[in-house]
């Protein structure tokens, strides 16, 4: 399968790629909300309210419901982002209530320093030693918390390495689909991970041994390559991978123009050129 | 009603070397940072400190040596980074971890606060954290039946530090309209002991105009301390921003251990009253920088 | 943002006989009466009614034979005495009361909210509530070896009925600066639906002024009607207090069953409206009345 | 004991007595709040903060916190209480976390319909069929927490009779002593009733086996009165029962002309003549 199309933008990088990969999972009546650090799901969320999506709830910074943000600013969580909002959500009790209880907030974007060949992600330490780590990293925050109840989670990851997708995490800040088939349904654990979308292809998971899938290559991306970047034997699509379908000229003016005119969405890309 | 009002010398003065102390902070906001550089002007040793999302408090904790253990949910600086000297202090085994997820934190002093034994969640199932914390953490089943959950132990910090936009002399604090993360609403709650700082500190007059923007009655608050810019170089919606150069400053001097040092004595240590450490860090220009309505969401 | 305003009607149709219905009221404040009558008009049966304290709301469901059951902390109509009806059908046996105290109500709709098998309490423990409860409370161990608690079974009601000061035509809902009762910021989040009448419908800029105002979000309520005076004849600050003599009216009629029916279909079936139902009530007077400083506290 | 003095008042109700005893028990730093249908209590911590307890910290119906009533209103739960208050306490996380914590809000001021000899209460049904009762009461509300929270109890009761004070409670909707002696530190419960304030007398508990004692005889009043009043055996002090301290002057005139010019506090009792 071919995913272009008349429309299909002349030119884009790699970053508008996976914000409108990633815009195409959120739809109208979905509730979405965002955390730090968070410049790729915010600009899809924006996309997708501005194109299939205008029915598409947003909780910016998880705090302001339906805000009127100018511009992705320097920071995700931050008063510029949750402007002009409807609500302000009281974060103890009432956005807690939200996110504990499986019928709000069913898809979350995320992202992750390590992920694994079922989809278990970390985020606390790198090492064998949990209390003499190689590294610290930032630590779960709420992602351990999303993992596990019945949220459907999508991972995006700017730099596709073997050091971030391994075979098995050196810790588990947040639930996969833990050993694989029905580990993850035996804890009662509901939803899980969705799809990774990172800067060479899309990804899912293998509905029966529940292990990580090339779902399609980003254009002008081989397979030889994604396997040579990923630190585990990805499970590969029958047939021919398709292409990811690539942004379409009105979504790449509008992330540039509207949505992220100062370009905040590329950082913690390596690569800024187009794939 | 008790008079609250006191210096920060002898706010700060209230919390003993070892002190679990719970800290107000979301990253790059609302830390009650003149509360965090005057327990490292008083040298406190062996604190544990208890944050939702540490940001450069918890780096400058750190690297002058003041915590031990952490008890949280993330450290970071957003778009700042990891927080360096943490990082090292914790590689280096100087400061032991407790990680929790937010749903865990926030069930740990809930139980605190409301002082039961623990309160349940259902968030964390699966993960490491709770083969890692069995003191805190345990799986338990359900009486009716039902799925099991994770019961998370009672947490009762011996202090919690709090920012706030006013107050009046008697401890009654005021948060204004914006974002109120949950360590506000139940950290105080559940700590044995609470140091306030605000902005201002105002007749109880200006208070009766908005109780409904009252969060903290004064009778749990033990002491209150005027202190404009207290959050600096946090950002305290919708008064002032977080002070972007500040930070970049401070990441690029935290990678290394020597220029660390320097920058706590010099920038932290050294001042001697928040106009002399807002002088050191910029003055009124950068004070017009972060008020301006771009960097407040206005 | 999806469209949610509807009419009293089509919002109360969406009432099933049998259903668990959870309804904001303390005493003589803030019940959604209006709600109450159209489920009257109706002729719902068997509904199971989920109140923190009940007043004459209860009292009118008792007397049309709508409730068959009842959850809750208390019921009474403070100054104005015990509910008459209800307490008829209580001793006749038509009504089966379910009776928690306000921590373990809370309890059990928090644990409905956040879709836990249940929350813990220390309220309660050696009352006669506990034993008469087995199937939704039950005193548990500590695991970490501290004292037993009272675990609550969630409680999610199949609709939760709310009344606030204004909200948008997507159901996003604001509450002015007054008493929050505890129903108010629970019951909503534990329902499987929320039908919610306001003074008044705005448009959403409105509500953009105050988001701090804001204590619904649109997607989790499924019909928004205005009505204004939608609580009388109990009062709603700072807008009217109660009708005062409306209720000692009710407290002489509702001595006998027969008056009492009379009253249920003349004053509160007949009428086809709001503002017809306000007439029949005492009109303008009766409203001008309500509004005077001296019932809301000004 | 005598405890009439110069500044005793000349006249002065029961009702008015009954506040002043109640008064007695608050001091400055106790923080005191009340429910629906408390004026005696209201009026109690009132008098307490224009008189000997200016510092005792009120939350107006458990919602206003040091509030500036003009008088008492025909409602202790209403708007017009918690007027001028300095903080609305969100009442669902805020209030409550300070109420189920023992070291807040530790004395309550309360009424119950039947209490028994161990101070056990009753305000949900009279009758042995809990499902087909002789009478349905209001209902426990709030108070089955606070007899099990650490808190300190002060009864008042506005009709001293037989079918009010009786041996053994038809339901306990909330703890006393229970069965007497050490049957509530058994349940680890802190607390408890500490005293009783009737038209009659007051009472308070017997330190070993927690049977309610008259504790002093309200002026006027003989031990026959209020033995022929209590439906159980009532314990006796050591020697002769003292009287209960009248209001004074000063407190007569404070509760008639300032705090509750309207005669609420009146509600409920059957005989408004002095005692």
């Amino acid at each position: 399968m071919n995913a272009r199309s008349a429309d299909t933008a002349a030119d884009y990088t790699v970053d508008e790629l996976m914000v409108s990969a990633l815009a195409a999972h959120f739809e109208d009546g979905d509730q979405a909300c965002n955390g730090m650090a968070s410049f790729i799901p915010v600009a899809a969320f924006m996309l997708a309210r501005m194109t299939h999506a205008p029915e598409l709830i947003w909780i910016a910074s998880s705090v302001g419901l339906e805000p009127r943000p100018k511009r992705i600013p320097a920071s995700t969580l931050e008063a510029a982002l949750w402007r002009d909002s409807v609500m302000y959500l009281e974060q103890y009790t009432d956005f807690w209530n939200l996110v504990l209880n499986g019928r709000w907030i069913t898809k979350f974007c995320v992202g992750a320093a390590q992920m694994d060949c079922h989809g278990n992600v970390n985020n606390s330490v790198i090492g064998d030693d949990y209390h003499r780590p190689k590294v610290r990293l930032p630590g779960t925050a709420g992602l351990a918390d999303l993992c596990s109840l019945g949220k459907n989670l999508y991972y995006w990851h700017p730099d596709h390495s073997r050091r971030s997708f391994v075979e098995k995490v050196d810790f588990i800040s947040g639930a996969g689909y833990l050993d694989g088939g029905d580990a993850r349904d035996r804890l009662g654990l509901g939803g899980g991970p969705r799809a990774v979308v990172s800067n060479l292809a899309v990804m899912d998971f293998h509905p029966v041994n529940k292990r990580m899938r090339l779902k399609s290559l980003h254009p002008g991306v081989t397979v030889e390559q994604v396997r040579a970047a990923t630190g585990f034997e990805l499970l590969m699509p029958e047939g021919e991978p398709p292409e990811t379908a690539p942004p379409t000229r009105r979504q790449v003016q509008l992330i540039r123009e509207v949505i992220d005119p100062d370009g905040m969405r590329k950082s913690g890309f390596r690569t800024r050129g187009a794939p | 009603m008790q008079e609250k009002s006191s210096s920060i010398e002898k706010a700060v003065g209230m919390i003993r070397d070892g002190d679990v102390v719970a800290l107000q902070n979301m990253a790059t906001q609302a830390a009650p940072m003149a509360l965090v550089r005057e327990m490292i002007r008083q040298q406190k040793r062996g604190i544990g400190l208890v944050v939702l999302v540490g940001g450069i408090a918890v780096d400058w904790l750190a690297a002058a040596g003041v915590i031990d253990r952490l008890i949280g949910a993330a450290v970071s600086m957003e778009q700042f980074g990891l927080c360096q000297q943490y990082r090292a202090a914790v590689e280096s085994g100087r400061v032991r971890v407790e990680e929790l997820s937010e749903s865990l934190l926030n069930a740990r002093l809930g139980a605190g606060a409301r002082q039961l034994p623990f309160l349940p969640s259902r968030g964390a199932i699966g993960t490491d954290l709770i083969a890692e914390n069995p003191d805190n953490l345990r799986l338990i089943d359900d009486p009716f039946g039902g799925r099991p959950v994770v019961a998370c132990r009672a947490l009762v910090p011996d202090v919690a530090l709090v920012h706030a936009h006013r107050a009046d002399r008697f401890g009654n604090v005021q948060y204004e309209p914006t974002a109120r993360w949950p360590d506000l609403a139940v950290m105080p709650f559940a700590a044995r002991r609470v140091l306030v700082t605000a902005e201002e500190i105002v007749d109880s007059e200006v208070l009766r105009r908005h109780p409904e923007r009252t969060v903290l009655p004064g009778f749990i608050v033990d002491a209150v301390v005027e202190v404009p810019y207290g959050a600096h170089p946090t950002s305290f919606f919708p008064a002032y921003g977080y002070d972007d150069r500040f930070h970049l400053a401070w990441t690029e001097i935290s990678r290394d251990a020597g220029r660390a040092a320097a920058f706590v004595d010099r920038q932290l240590r050294a001042p001697c009253s928040q106009a002399e450490y807002l002088e050191a860090a910029g003055g009124e220009p950068m004070l017009a920088r972060i008020r301006k309505p771009a960097s407040t969401g206005g």
